[in-house]
């Protein structure tokens, strides 16, 4: 193997869901700021966390997301009062689901960054990129794309003949 | 087939240093849909715009995309432009391609790659946009005021001088609240009374102001600009109209020995009273609980003296149902009471204060009333047991508030300032007296407080021992005071006359109840919650509904008068237009598959969702549904992202133009 | 090691039920039952409804009577007379889901005439119904029952069920699955949902799945792949589950109908699971204004957040 | 109809020395109003104060002990003594919302921890689980005419989230039980102070102001006797009377019962099931003078 070069290779896809009160204003912040971090991510707004849909993260891997982040307001910030809290339950229900049917946790991260926080959205996005680059590419999702059917063995004689006079 | 038109900004070399932007226009150009794709120096500018404009004229352009800077820096400025080009201002949006591309990034190739890749996906979005009208909502220019205390008196003398209609509640039989009870005011130790009376005749005088007293908010409906507010007017027993406000019927009344709650049960009132003589409207009340001709049927003696005949026995409590376009609330506080159990209160009690059983422990408001001229005593410190002038006095601060252990974690903010100026009062009235005060920190900021405070100190001589009381008994006449003075670290006792307890600022009782009716979110302690601590600090979440006073959270007379102002100043804003709009970024229902299990409703953190019927032709009731009011949606999308059947929609963000993006990747 | 379940009460249960039910048909405090009754095969039950007094003798219960019949009262309600109060025969577990439904607006608790089912447990839908019921053929949801008398009911016969400490089969598996490695449990699972043929038996015997058009079943947008390859099950029983975490009361219904043999409702308990270590939240008997997914607190975990 | 009271009872090291007669007349009085009591098999001491001052691992390992060794007898947990009261019920309270210190005491133990066993004061049995009216009619030579002032210490009562008893800052339970045996209760200022517990042995002269303002207040109030809870407040009001009162150069003469002392008077049980001899201050006299002995 040779992993330098596969560092090298592979440039994972993190897509981020943002709102746009706290975090794609941090993110907006570390551009005014001209911070530096890697290119990979594409940001996708919301008014608030609570308008994200746990199927938006699932379509989101089944698209080939290699990462997912999900970013809102400091609990108590929310530009709509409850929305991040109402967020933080569903996810941290949803992250369970995910880890239950073998995702692994660390392609999806959770944060809260403000619209002051343009250092700290640098960091979660940077850290995030470089995780999951190490993990390389998201598989499990495209591999069953690509498959038909059940792989289950025909193991029993009635399954044989039945399978037999298809 | 949608004809979007992308327009690329250079903003100056800001973009096209780490963009290539005319590969991007190129690259974009080909997607399906975009009819049109170009570059421009400055887009924001003048020439861009009329760029912009002529495209989408020539091009007969369906669809915008504007890939510059932020949309939360033009997307204002752009959607403008396509509006006076004629096309719906939601079917143009920005790719951001500047902070979030290529101020962030130096490498030009990856720059690129991505700045196509946020403007792909910005075209897929925008071809699912829809048109959204504005939406528009009537204003009734008419204001409610729940509170007739400093707060609500500023608040709806500032809007009624602006030339709206005010309707002012109070619960109690006359204005005046809080304020009317105090001796002096600090910092400047001015007569509460004589600068708070004229406030009150203004407002019985001011012909913009409907008042109703000894009045209860029953209910609230519909929203912004358009509520219905009932309002339950108790029965006075006296008629407002034909009462002179003469006062024969006070002085008739055999019953006089009800303790008088304005003076905080140190005085005593007639059955038929007004609260205080200054009282607005100056019309007394029956209080039927000790009123003989209630309770057996007998006397009437007060309608037999009554000249204009006012006195009315059979009086019934009203339903007044008033229109009103926006609400102030400033229903102010009240003092916790040790002496009172605290039922449903968060603090614990204070047993080792003896459950307030010690007559000569009062609180700040009961000193207030022992100070102020017009109390009971005549402006004279007596002790309420035996009236004997207290030579020691112990003032204890932060009783309830600060105290974790004992429920509550707040400060109540004016303690440090008004025990300040009881041991000044205190001293000017006794002069041979010793005023000690047990605190934890002195808070005094404020114009002119500290200076204030330590005037308290260095002129009018009272001890301040930093520390607190652990328990207090009576000795004989004393009150032993068992303390500690941190500072030294040493244990105290002082056998004290009279000991004042500056008990914590609370919410009104049933303030939560007020604001389940209003539709208002309120913290633990129940005071009510403002749309945001630092930049909407007068406004509530729920639209049209503002805040004035301590009712948000424990506040001095000139934080009071201040946020009285300012939310009259917010109540004009929304009257200085016939019609309310705004943005149309709301949330609807798709009402044929709604089911009704109203998870939308309960995450609503607006209340915005209702429930409504539908019934086929001959009024059978074929199911219940969600309906969001567009007028109160703040437009968060947490109702879309519960529902389990995706049937209600936030426009502007719908799954379909979410999807699309992430379909783009 | 085998252990025989104790159901000689449901004779006398069977009995109270009918006579119950003949008495409140008769003086019309009701206009219908749904309960169970006999059915061709030996030892069998079916779901019936019944709306005359005459027919309370079909009812009986059984360690055959699986069936959750809260479903037949929403989704199925077109059988159902509109007229006046229905009443219905519900197990503990029948009765979380009814308690749900009413939280969730879908049914009024004055409209319903509940008839409690004292239960020592229900055949596993992998025996025969006329199996006798013991530790190794009692349905997997039984073992982990905390609602064998129903609480808040209209009617309970008197009799008590008396049941052996039993291991508790869903979280012995949930224990299993979560001490794999995540590449071991995508395996286990990609296995499990390539059988799924998206019949959606699961999802049409679900009393939760009342809504009218499925996020599943739109395709604009289409949110789910539709199709019954492994990439359209996998998404469909993640939606699934999530759709019903805080919500399922654990009657099982859907692993029991699951002709492929996917063990449904062991992403249910698994969700249920974590709603209780999170918020402390289970299904109950109490209805419940607002489920752990539609409330929140200021102080919820949220270490999983940087 | 009622159920039968069982307990598991753990009586502490101070009632099996210088306490014996707290643990006599407890056995007695449980006896007499039929409340079965079976003392912890092998127990052994909570800690104590000196425990948790050093180390808390320790302390929560010896009251956790304690506590499994008492799920070994059938009831709730009856305590007589104040500082094992406190020190049970803290390890339980402690133990319940630490995960971390329950798992650390689980490895000292070596075994899995059973904390949810009711660990219950006498107090609380005779007011709550007994009941005060069950109580007054077991009564048959009530304490008619005697004053008596319920000295309550430190540790019945606080912190409340842990003890549970009564209100942390104007309980009323020893009150309510002694009323409920005939006796007359004085409203009086010290109830709730300290004795100053454990300095007896190293720093005497605390304890000896401490106590002598305790008394002080009971006589003002005009109490006839004092009624504890606690072995250590007894040993500081009674053992110390005499000294105080050479101290201060007053006099006292207030006699110091434990609670099932006088409640045991008033169901019938003589001074030599009860103890009385051991008490430093005679209580004979005064209750000779009041026709109860």
């Amino acid at each position: 193997m040779h992993p330098e070069k596969q560092k090298h290779t592979f440039e994972p896809k993190i897509i981020a869901f943002v709102c746009t009160w706290c975090t794609y204003a941090g993110a907006d912040l570390a551009g005014t700021s001209r911070m530096q971090y890697p290119p990979n991510v594409r940001v996708l707004k919301f008014p608030c966390t609570g308008r994200i849909d746990p199927v938006f993260i699932l379509k989101a891997f089944q698209q080939g997301a290699d990462g997912v982040l999900v970013s809102g307001c400091h609990p108590g910030d929310c530009h709509y009062i409850a929305g991040n809290f109402h967020a933080r339950r569903r996810f941290a229900v949803f992250r369970k689901l995910l880890e239950f049917v073998g995702v692994d946790l660390n392609r999806l991260q959770f944060s809260w960054v403000s619209a002051a926080e343009g250092g700290k959205w640098v960091e979660v996005v940077t850290d995030l990129t470089e995780k999951v680059r190490a993990m390389g590419p998201m598989t499990e999702f495209r591999e069953l794309a690509l498959e038909e059917q059940w792989s289950g063995a025909i193991n029993t004689p009635e399954l044989e003949e039945a399978y037999n006079q298809i | 087939m949608s004809r979007i038109g992308v327009f690329i900004c250079h903003c100056g070399e800001n973009i096209s240093r780490t963009v290539d932007v005319e590969r991007v226009a190129r690259e974009v150009g080909l997607l399906p849909g975009v009819a049109f794709s170009t570059d421009y120096k400055y887009m924001c500018s003048d020439p861009g715009q009329n760029l912009l404009k002529k495209a989408i004229q020539e091009q007969k352009l369906s669809h915008v995309v504007v890939a510059a800077c932020s949309p939360r820096m033009h997307e204002r400025t752009f959607r403008k432009a396509v509006e006076a080009a004629g096309l719906n201002p939601f079917l143009c949006e920005m790719a951001n391609i500047r902070e979030h591309c290529s101020w962030v990034h130096e490498n030009k190739e990856e720059a690129t790659v991505k700045a196509v890749e946020i403007v792909g996906m910005m075209v897929e979005r925008v071809k699912k946009n829809r048109v959204l009208p504005t939406i528009t909502v009537p204003v009734t220019k008419r204001s409610l005021v729940i509170g007739g205390g400093i707060a609500g008196i500023q608040a709806a003398l500032d809007i009624a001088d602006a030339g709206h209609e005010v309707i002012l509640v109070e619960r109690e039989p006359s204005i005046g609240g809080h304020m009317a009870q105090l001796s002096e005011t600090f910092p400047t130790l001015d007569c509460s009374q004589c600068i708070m009376t004229p406030k009150m005749v203004d407002v019985a005088n001011h012909p913009k102001i409907r008042l109703y007293t000894y009045s209860e908010i029953e209910l609230v409906e519909g929203y912004i600009g358009n509520f219905q507010v009932t309002i339950r007017k108790k029965a006075r027993s006296v008629d407002e109209d034909k009462c002179t406000g003469c006062g024969v019927c006070m002085e008739k009344c055999p019953i006089r020995k009800i303790p008088n709650k304005f003076d905080c049960n140190l005085g005593m009132r007639p059955a038929i009273y007004v609260p205080f003589p200054q009282a607005v409207p100056n019309t007394p009340v029956i209080d039927r609980e000790n009123c003989t001709k209630f309770k057996t049927g007998k006397c009437g003696l007060c309608q037999k003296v009554c000249g204009p005949g006012a006195v009315d026995y059979e009086q019934e409590d009203r339903l007044i149902v008033e229109p009103v376009g926006a609400i102030v609330v400033a229903t102010g506080f009240d003092l916790y009471n040790i002496t009172e159990k605290p039922k449903g209160s968060m603090i614990k009690g204070y047993g080792e204060f003896g459950h307030g059983k010690i007559p000569d422990v009062i609180d700040g408001m009961t000193f207030e009333r022992l100070a102020s001229a017009s109390g009971p005593t005549g402006g004279k410190i007596l002790r309420p047991s035996d009236g004997k002038e207290p030579k020691q006095i112990v003032f204890i601060q932060c009783i309830g508030s600060r105290a974790r252990e004992k429920g509550i974690s707040y400060c109540s903010k004016v303690c440090c300032m008004y025990t300040a100026k009881h041991t000044m009062l205190y001293h000017h009235k006794v002069h041979d007296g010793q005023a000690y005060v047990f605190f934890m920190d002195a808070r005094t900021p404020g114009k002119a407080y500290d200076e204030f405070w330590r005037r308290s100190i260095e002129e009018e001589e009272a001890v301040y021992i930093r520390g607190m009381v652990s328990r207090l008994y009576q000795k004989g006449d004393k009150i032993v005071v068992m303390g500690s003075d941190i500072a030294v670290g040493v244990q105290v006792e002082i056998e004290a006359d009279m000991v004042v307890l500056a008990t914590a600022v609370q919410p009104q009782a049933g303030a939560d109840a007020l604001a389940q009716k209003l539709g208002i979110s309120y913290d633990k302690y129940n005071f009510y919650s403002e749309a945001h601590a630092k930049l909407r600090p007068v406004e509530c979440a729920t639209a049209g509904i503002y805040l004035a006073g301590a009712c948000q959270g424990p506040k001095d007379i000139p934080d009071t008068v201040s946020q009285a102002s300012a939310a009259a100043a917010k109540v004009m804003t929304l009257f200085a237009k016939d019609k309310l709009e705004r943005e149309p970024i709301v949330a609807r229902v798709r009402e044929a598959g709604c089911v009704g299990c109203f998870a939308c409703k309960k995450v609503c953190a607006y209340g915005a969702v209702e429930e409504k019927e539908i019934r086929d032709r001959q009024g059978n009731l074929i199911k219940v549904v969600a309906y969001v009011n567009p007028g109160v949606c703040g437009g968060c999308g947490t109702c879309q992202a519960t529902c389990p059947s995706k049937c209600v929609e936030l426009d502007g963000y719908t799954d379909e133009q979410i999807v699309a993006m992430i379909e783009a990747l | 090691m085998t252990k025989s379940i104790d159901t000689s009460i449901y004779a006398a249960v069977s009995e109270a039920i009918r006579a119950e039910a003949q008495r409140i048909l008769s003086d019309g405090t009701v206009t219908a039952i749904v309960g169970y009754a006999a059915a061709r095969r030996k030892g069998s039950a079916q779901p019936i409804v019944i709306s005359s007094a005459d027919d309370a003798a079909k009812l009986i219960f059984t360690p055959a009577c699986v069936n959750n019949l809260a479903v037949y009262l929403t989704k199925a309600k077109k059988e159902i007379p509109k007229k006046g109060k229905v009443g219905i025969v519900v197990k503990g577990c029948d009765l979380k889901a009814l308690s749900g439904l009413m939280g969730e607006s879908q049914l009024k608790r004055e409209d319903l005439y509940l008839i409690g089912v004292p239960c020592a447990g229900v055949l596993a839908s992998t025996v025969q119904p006329a199996t006798e019921l013991t530790s190794d053929s009692i349905a997997p949801k039984c073992t982990e029952c905390d609602a064998q008398l129903p609480g808040g009911c209209d009617f309970v016969p008197p009799q008590a069920p008396l049941t052996p400490g039993q291991t508790r089969k869903y979280a012995a598996e949930i224990a299993r699955l979560e001490a794999l490695t995540p590449a071991e449990r995508w395996a286990y699972w990609k296995e499990q949902f390539s059988k799924c043929i998206k019949c959606y038996a699961c999802r049409q015997v679900c009393p939760f799945c009342f809504c009218e058009q499925c996020l599943c079943d739109r395709n604009k947008p289409q949110m789910v792949d539709t199709t019954p390859r492994p990439a359209g099950n996998t998404a469909w029983h993640i939606v699934r589950a999530m759709h019903l975490a805080g919500r399922c009361a654990g009657c099982a219904e859907c692993e029991r109908v699951c002709p492929m043999d996917i063990p449904l409702n062991l992403l249910n308990r698994k969700m249920a699971k974590e709603l209780k270590e999170l918020y402390d939240y289970e299904a109950g008997f109490e209805v419940n204004d607002k489920g752990p997914l539609n409330s929140y607190t200021e102080k919820d975990d949220q270490s999983f957040i940087k | 109809m009622t159920t039968p009271l069982n307990y598991s009872y753990y009586p502490g090291c101070s009632l099996h020395a210088s306490a014996g007669e707290y643990d006599l007349s407890t056995r007695e009085l449980f006896k007499a109003l039929k409340i079965g009591l079976t003392e912890v098999p092998d127990w052994f001491c909570c800690g104590a104060t000196p425990a948790h001052n050093v180390d808390e691992l320790l302390s929560l390992s010896l009251c956790a002990k304690n506590l499994e060794l008492a799920e070994q007898v059938e009831g709730d947990l009856a305590v007589a003594c104040a500082a094992c009261f406190s020190r049970l019920k803290t390890a339980q309270h402690v133990l319940g919302e630490s995960p971390v210190k329950r798992k650390q005491v689980e490895k000292a133990l070596d075994a899995p921890l059973h904390l949810d066993g009711n660990v219950k004061h006498l107090l609380d049995i005779l007011a709550r689980d007994l009941g005060l009216e069950r109580l007054a009619a077991a009564v048959n030579k009530p304490l008619t005419g005697l004053k008596v002032a319920c000295y309550y210490g430190c540790l019945l009562t606080r912190p409340t989230d842990v003890t549970n008893l009564d209100c942390v800052e104007a309980p009323t339970i020893m009150e309510r039980v002694i009323e409920s045996a005939g006796a007359t209760t004085v409203a009086w200022t010290h109830r709730l102070e300290c004795c100053g517990a454990n300095f007896t042995l190293s720093r005497p002269g605390v304890v000896i102001q401490l106590a002598n303002a305790i008394l002080d207040s009971a006589k003002a109030a005009g109490a006839d006797c004092i009624m504890v809870g606690c072995p250590l407040c007894h040993g500081n009001l009674d053992i110390r009377q005499k000294e105080i009162e050479g101290v201060y150069n007053v006099e006292y003469n207030l006699p110091v019962f434990y609670l099932t002392q006088l409640v045991g008077l008033a169901v019938g049980l003589g001074p030599d099931k009860l103890g009385l001899d051991a008490m430093i201050v005679n209580p004979m006299p005064l209750l000779k003078e009041k026709n109860l002995s």
